[in-house]
């Protein structure tokens, strides 16, 4: 017996929509089957991953402010995914756009006003989008691995993030501990309702963004050129689409996206640097992205259910004891099969048994 | 001669094979004897290829049974295939760039010799059947012609009774092509069996003894190739008459050429590349002229730096309607009234997985000013455009707007002509038009370039197919190792003269 | 007064990272044998500085009656959080803010230092130590004079080698730098990081090492001289008691070694006359007889930060970010 | 001192070595396998537990190969089978592989070990500077250098081999002279997982003889540099490796010397070092174009 695959001459629209609920679904299903053999009741485990954060205003506030930079992260990457620009640094990124937008609040105190906000998230954007060229160079000049160059600037970006909290922008009230002054008010992202919860407006910008790049990918000349190129370099170029053009495109709008999402977490949500300021969105971003298809409505609704597995984490522990390593297994499996699944809406599955050598020669 | 003994080498009884719910082959019947060289005939997808696929294990067939020397067999894997005595040369290249000829041999070989025997052996056949080469080239650096040679003798070594050669002359220049005849005369002589796919029927005249013709998967005669014409086999390929070329009445050449290259050269673009060397050219309205050439000798380079997809290093190097184009970009020269028909169809003229109506933007998005509203696309307009595009060139396809993957090679290609041409284009250059099309819908294909240069368009064929390029072309020259030669009109040259010039031989700027 | 207390923790590590998150692990367990039926706990783990306010918030709302949240990281958060609930009691470790609700605690570690450099200076022959410093805080930086200080006033000729690792927790890298501090010359290592690859590297080699967080004599039965155990249940029984009590109050603490939140582990494989004198270091320390940080103490640059019987005030220790003479490296400013 | 400074660079090394000399041979087959992080930290918590389990180091090290073949089946079974993306399923075995470990390694944490046992070759791990260094050692770092050795030949040397790179350089023609694409493939990822369970193991029982969390800390992602440095050649990722051990162990002394350098700056070193390397190699077009295995990342679905 065999497994073949059997190219449909056209891809399965029905497939494409029910793909990724077939691979959450058997995400569940195995997720049902660890907290059973870690001694749970799947069903309590999973109405405590699943349903529980959802049950409380305060806690679907939580659940937008993890969400939102996982969406804006996860729509920028797709940008790249699509045009084969794979662009793992968004964690990098998001810090060095927290960073560039921070320099108002942390080093230029005397600015005041409405208009430093707005400011912020320009220099974030261009903070995220400049260390993001980094790699886009290298790929389009020297033909260097993007993969390798922008993952090992996240590493670089962490230590300038270390080196500038420990050292140069260090509160000079904070007792020499490592963290930025508290942003002021004028330079914090405005809550959404404050009565019932943290959220702030950086999920909208998030959706709002998404819902811009869903735009551009599915209406306009430029997301037909992303993805022509994307799945087809040689007729992308014939095509008239420059693809080294493409490669900065998607680095700097994907950094760019980092960048804002860096600096709605720090100015939203903890209002300072801290040595670290992300709990690794910039990689959650790429299971989102895949997650949602690739397609910026599907991550819009990706982030949310990626963020509710952090959050179901969290009220696992406290109300079953569950270690939160459950969490990120069950992160991994849920991609895995999303990535399983999708290989049924271009090709058919068969089953075989392998043919059997009769005849004059001798068996291979 | 042929059925020299009682016995067939191999019978083949009903052979069956589907892909989905198409049925590529429905029980083919064949036998094939020691000595003979088989033709095996057919229009594009009639199912030569899975047929012959099937006969090398490549392939399993759903029915049917292959009898081998009088016991039936079943052929699990190519290496069986090679076991039993079974070779096979195919249609598309199995070569691995990368690997030095002797590897390329080693690769397919059972046995576990060390390369250095392979190499002894190898070198050794070719030169037993005049088909020289080099055992430690690397495939990259190699011509077409020679890497055809490595094929037929990795073939070769395994010593096989049945060598099946799945259109192996289409990249071969003319004198080539009766070394390999001389080669295969050879080899049936000393009984081995061939079974030879082709669509060139005047060689399937001079070669072959018999001939099975398939069509939409089934066997529909046999006949014997001498005692036919070309028209007459066609005929029975497609079921009816082709249809024979009009001829454009010869343009004259007193206008002013639409396209002109100047001395123009260029550097290779990678160690895999030809380098162009001081080419030059005039292009007048009406005129349809020709380039011949074997692959790889610089007429992709050539077709890049036409198109604009490569820049030329000077401006001047290219003008279009009289304007120096050389630094200008591939949709500005659409924009302009060119088209460019590139010969990979898959990958480069089309996106395999988008569909259609998309592809028709992919080329046209610059031109046609209805196909974008502002920033927006306009997909409506695109389907409106393939469905005119699909009734002109009769673009045979299973759903309204499939993905240009699902279509089969010659509607594709018909597809693509129709995208191109849609618009009354003033400069046509084509590579490889029909390459691989078969003789229907290659004669849709011509006519079509035939018309509009009577309407005025000036057109650039480049082909390796010099019975095209004789039936429609008003000029030929041929290209070798990135040099051009001149063009003579059609009437004052013969495929001999064309074929010399192919292999390099001719005057003009020095290499 | 109250019947039952839900005592929940936050921590940045997980519950078992070997470290500082599992001391705080190994004192809540303490506190539920302590306690029996009147107190239970939970707590969270592996939660990121960077997004803790909803973790420490989900457990203020899941009914618990005081927090404690286990790194400094968590200070802001919890103080947030604080104030949105007013009626649980919040504990935050190894910070300065409170609130009326909210209490800071933290342990002199530095006074362990101080007791391992009287016993490096004791032991060594080539009069240099090597340290592993994790992260250049104020408490690291404390603990890196207060070694020296130690070592001075055995060996007024003592020096230190530091290699920081910029990570609380990595094997590798611990290893990778103890190594190196090794190959230096260096017959005495320390270490301000939790794993315990450096006491493994040490033992290795046969080269006398100090433990950290834990008592780490199973990495190093042969070399490991002693090492400074962080012992919260002390306070952390403390603590709870007041509240069942009803007696809890807003405070900012720095407990010692008198108090029982941080404890040598047995002084092993030295000599018994230093052994004795390690001993009567840490009775003086315990005693108050002698604080670590009184003068004379000359700055690394060599100014005067001591007068001879000056004590440093707790404000300018808990933000010190300079080094005392001796130390052979540069802090980052 | 120098001696004891060149075994500390080999043991910063062989781990790189050895992941980076499976992801070569996976690569060499035209895949690409981004999983190497994930594959090497099941590594690392199978050899820590085989060994607590039984007790005995080299059970352990068989342990840990063994789920880093497990792993790289899945990524297998995905990629070959399902012809799914490369990038992604590489990118998510990682995410999947350092999740499950730490919950497999949950009740590992803390445990003490028995260190790798050093196999002195008698007589000549007594030579000056040299000895120890190539005769002194465990028993991983002679597997690695017999892995350098016995892939190379095994690339260029036998027919086996041949066909490897066959496929690397066009799977279509090698299904179509009846080399069996996916059994290689999937014969290659195994290799992969292998090397990169067995690089996992040496980190828990010999570099650091423990068990935490993410104990890989990113250099399954060096070795994925390392063998696109070495433009898929053997030998050089065995320079590579060591020449990236000796940068980052070089940071260190450099730090300890106090030489005033932010510690940052120097914990950057090795990636910048890293960066800059691709750069110079990338640069080399004809080198690169030779080497890359032509169908690098791409799916391969035979027709049958
Ligand atoms: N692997 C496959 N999956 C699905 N359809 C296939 C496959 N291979 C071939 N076909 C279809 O089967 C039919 C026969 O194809 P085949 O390649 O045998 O034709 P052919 O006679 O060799 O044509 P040509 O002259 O173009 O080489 C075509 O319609 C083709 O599209
Ligand atoms: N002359 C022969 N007679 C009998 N068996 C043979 C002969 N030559 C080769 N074989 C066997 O045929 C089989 C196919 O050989 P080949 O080397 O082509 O494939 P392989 O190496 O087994 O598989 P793969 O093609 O996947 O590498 C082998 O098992 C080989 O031992
Ligand atoms: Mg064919
Ligand atoms: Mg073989």
């Amino acid at each position: 017996m065999r497994l073949e695959l059997i190219k449909r001459g056209n891809p399965s629209q029905v497939l494409r929509f029910l793909s990724p609920l077939i691979g959450l679904a058997l995400a569940i299903l195995t997720g049902a089957i660890m907290f059973a053999v870690l001694g749970k009741n799947p069903f309590q485990a999973l109405y405590v991953y699943f349903v529980e954060p959802l049950t409380e205003l305060w806690s679907v506030h939580e659940l937008l402010i993890k969400a939102a930079p996982l969406i804006l992260m996860g729509a920028g990457l797709s940008v790249c995914y699509l045009s084969n620009n794979w662009n793992i640094g968004a964690e990098g990124q998001f810090i060095m756009g927290a960073l560039a937008g921070s320099i108002f609040p942390v080093l230029f105190t005397d600015v005041q006003g409405f208009f430093v906000l707005p400011l912020m998230l320009g220099f974030a954007i261009i903070g995220g989008a400049l260390w993001a060229l980094i790699p886009a160079l290298l790929k389009a000049r020297f033909n260097t691995n993007e993969i390798l160059v922008s993952l090992m600037l996240v590493y670089v970006a962490e230590l300038i993030l270390d080196y500038l909290v420990r050292g140069p922008w260090r509160n000079p009230q904070g007792m020499n501990f490592p963290e930025s002054v508290r942003f002021p008010s004028f330079a914090r992202i405005p809550e959404l309702m404050p009565v019932d919860g943290r959220a702030n407006w950086g999920i909208v910008i998030a959706i709002l963004v998404a819902i811009g790049i869903w735009v551009m990918l599915s209406r306009t000349l430029k997301g037909f050129e992303i993805k022509v190129l994307g799945s087809s370099p040689r007729a992308g170029k014939f095509a008239g689409f420059d693809a080294k053009k493409m490669v900065f495109f998607a680095f700097l709008l994907a950094g760019g996206c980092a960048g804002l999402a860096g600096i709605i977490e720090v100015a939203g949500a903890s209002a300072q640097l801290r040595p670290t300021i992300s709990p690794g969105y910039g990689f959650a971003a790429i299971i989102v992205a895949f997650l949602g298809r690739l397609n910026p409505l599907g991550v819009i609704v990706a982030g949310l259910v990626l963020a509710l597995t952090y959050l179901g984490g969290e009220a696992a522990q406290i109300t079953l004891g569950l270690s939160d390593k459950v969490a990120r297994v069950f992160q991994g499996a849920l991609l895995l099969y999303i990535l399983a699944c999708d290989t049924l809406i271009h090709y058919r599955i068969r089953f075989v048994r392998t043919p059997k050598a009769v005849g004059s020669a001798a068996d291979a | 001669m042929s059925l020299n003994g009682p016995e067939p080498l191999l019978t083949l009884r009903g052979l069956t094979k589907s892909f989905g719910s198409f049925k590529a082959n429905d029980g083919v019947d064949l036998d094939i004897y020691p000595g003979e060289i088989h033709a095996l005939l057919g229009e594009n997808g009639a199912g030569k290829s899975t047929f012959v696929k099937m006969l090398y294990g490549a392939l399993q067939p759903d029915a049917g049974a292959i009898v081998w020397r009088g016991q039936e067999t079943v052929i699990p894997s190519p290496a069986h295939a090679r076991q039993l005595g079974i070779g096979m040369v195919f249609q598309h290249f199995s070569l691995f760039e990368a690997l030095t000829v002797a590897e390329n041999v080693a690769v397919a070989l059972s046995g576990d010799e060390p390369l250095r025997k392979v190499a002894a052996d190898l070198e050794a056949v070719s030169r037993q059947y005049g088909l020289p080469l080099k055992a430690n080239a690397r495939v990259h650096d190699l011509s077409v012609g020679e890497r055809q040679r490595i094929e037929i003798v990795r073939c070769l070594l395994g010593h096989p009774d049945l060598i099946i050669m799945d259109e192996p002359t289409s990249v071969l220049t003319p004198q080539e092509v009766e070394d390999l005849f001389a080669v295969l005369r050879q080899l049936a002589a000393e009984g081995k069996a061939i079974l030879y796919i082709s669509h060139k029927l005047e060689e399937v005249r001079a070669l072959c003894e018999r001939a099975t013709i398939l069509r939409h998967g089934k066997v529909v005669g046999t006949c014997v190739p001498r005692e036919e014409t070309a028209a007459s086999i066609a005929r029975m390929m497609v079921g009816a008459d082709i249809h024979q070329i009009r001829p454009a009445k010869p343009a004259s050449t007193a206008t002013a050429p639409l396209l002109t290259l100047r001395d123009l050269s260029m550097p290779a673009r990678d160690v895999f590349g030809t380098a162009l060397k001081h080419i030059s050219l005039d292009l007048h309205p009406g005129e349809i002229l020709g380039i011949a050439g074997i692959a790889g000798n610089g007429q992709s380079e050539l077709f890049d730096v036409i198109s604009g997809e490569r820049l030329a290093s000077r401006p001047d190097e290219v003008t279009l309607f009289g304007a120096p184009v050389g630094h200008v970009d591939i949709s500005a020269r659409r924009a302009k009234g060119a088209v460019f028909i590139s010969e990979e169809r898959l990958g480069h003229a089309t996106v395999p997985g988008l569909a259609l109506s998309e592809n028709v933007i992919l080329t046209r998005h610059r031109v046609n000013p209805g196909l974008k509203s502002g920033l927006f696309l306009n997909r409506g307009r695109a389907r409106s455009l393939l469905d005119t595009i699909s009734e002109k060139l009769d673009v045979r396809k299973s759903t309204p707007d499939p993905a240009a993957q699902a279509l089969s090679g010659g509607n594709l290609q018909k597809f693509i002509i129709g995208r191109e041409v849609l618009e009354n284009p003033r400069v046509i250059v084509v590579n490889q038009p029909t390459w691989g099309v078969d003789a229907g819908s290659a004669a849709l294909i011509r006519q079509a370039l035939v018309d509009l240069a009577q309407g005025g368009a000036a057109i650039l064929v480049i082909s390796q197919d010099l019975d095209e390029l004789f039936e429609f072309t008003d000029r030929i020259a041929a290209i070798a190792e990135g040099r051009l030669s001149d063009f003579t009109p059609v009437a004052e040259t013969d495929r001999r003269a064309i074929g010399l010039k192919m292999s390099g031989i001719f005057e003009g700027v020095p290499a | 007064q109250q019947e039952h207390v839900d005592a929940c923790f936050v921590y940045v590590g997980p519950a078992n990272d070997g470290g500082w998150s599992q001391a705080h692990d190994v004192a809540r367990q303490k506190v539920e044998e302590h306690f029996g039926d009147a107190v239970s706990t939970r707590f969270v783990e592996s939660i990121p500085e960077a997004s803790s306010e909803g973790a420490i918030e989900r457990m203020a709302r899941s009914g618990c009656d005081v927090v404690f949240t286990t790194s400094f990281g968590f200070m802001d958060p919890t103080l947030a959080v604080a104030e949105r609930f007013p009626d649980v009691k919040f504990e935050h470790a190894t910070g300065y803010k409170t609130a009326p609700n909210m209490s800071a605690y933290n342990a002199r570690f530095h006074e362990g230092r101080y007791i391992q450099g009287v016993i490096a200076a004791s032991v060594s022959e080539t009069g240099t130590a090597g340290y592993i410093a994790s992260v250049p805080i104020p408490e690291v930086v404390l603990g890196i004079n207060a070694f020296i200080l130690g070592a001075q006033s055995v060996n007024p000729d003592f020096s230190l080698k530091v290699v920081w690792v910029n990570d609380w927790h990595n094997p590798g890298l611990e290893a990778d730098a103890a190594k190196v501090l090794l190959d230096q010359g260096v017959d005495i290592l320390t270490q301000h990081t939790d794993s315990t690859a450096p006491v493994q590297e040490a033992a290795a080699r046969g080269v006398k090492a100090f433990g950290q967080a834990f008592d780490m004599i199973e990495a190093g039965p042969e070399t490991q001289l002693t090492a400074i155990m962080d012992t919260w249940d002390a306070y952390y029984i403390d603590r709870v008691q007041t509240i069942l009590d009803g007696t809890w109050e807003e405070q900012n603490v720095w407990l010692g070694l008198e108090d029982g939140i941080l404890s040598m582990a047995p002084y092993t494989n030295m000599p018994d006359d230093v052994k004795a004198l390690a001993e009567e270091t840490e009775a003086a320390i315990r005693s108050g007889d002698l604080v670590v940080y009184e003068g004379p103490i000359t700055r690394q640059d060599g100014s005067v930060w001591l007068e001879d019987g000056q004590i440093a005030e707790i404000g300018e220790l808990l933000g010190l970010n300079f080094y005392v003479e001796g130390v052979d490296d540069q802090l980052p400013q | 001192m120098l001696e004891s400074i060149l075994l500390t660079i080999a043991t910063a090394a062989t781990p790189l070595l050895l992941a980076a000399l499976g992801e070569l041979v996976v690569e060499r087959s035209g895949v690409l396998n981004l999983g190497v992080e994930g594959m090497m930290i099941m590594g690392a918590v199978g050899g820590f537990a085989g060994m607590i389990l039984t007790g005995n180091p080299f059970i352990g090290v068989l342990v840990g190969v063994a789920l880093g073949v497990a792993l790289s089946l899945l990524f297998g079974f995905l990629v070959l089978t399902l012809a799914t993306n490369q990038y992604a399923t590489g990118l998510a075995l990682t995410i999947f592989g350092l999740g499950l470990s730490g919950l497999l390694g949950e009740s590992f944490i803390g445990r003490s070990s028995v260190r790798m046992p050093v196999l002195n070759i008698p007589g000549l791990s007594d030579l000056p500077v040299i000895g120890r260094l190539l005769f002194g050692q465990d028993i991983i770092f002679y597997l690695s250098i017999l892995i350098v050795i016995g892939v190379t030949w095994f690339l260029f040397s036998t027919r086996q081999g041949l066909k490897l790179r066959a496929i690397g350089d066009n799977p279509q023609s090698a299904h179509a002279l009846g080399i069996k694409v996916l059994r290689y493939r999937y014969l290659a990822v195994m290799f992969g997982g292998a090397c990169a369970g067995l690089a996992g193991a040496h980190l828990s029982l010999v570099y650091t003889p423990q068990w935490t969390e993410n104990m890989t800390a990113g250099r399954g992602w060096i070795a994925l540099a390392l063998v696109v440095f070495a433009s898929w050649r053997p030998f050089r990722v065995l320079a590579g490796a060591y020449f990236f051990g000796a940068v980052s162990i070089g940071q260190l002394h450099a730090q300890a010397l106090g030489l005033g350098i932010p510690s940052q700056l120097l914990s950057a070193l090795p990636y910048l070092a890293t960066i800059l390397v691709l750069v110079i190699i990338s640069q080399n077009r004809r080198l690169t174009l030779i080497n890359t295995p032509a169908s690098l990342g791409k799916s391969f679905v035979p027709d049958r």
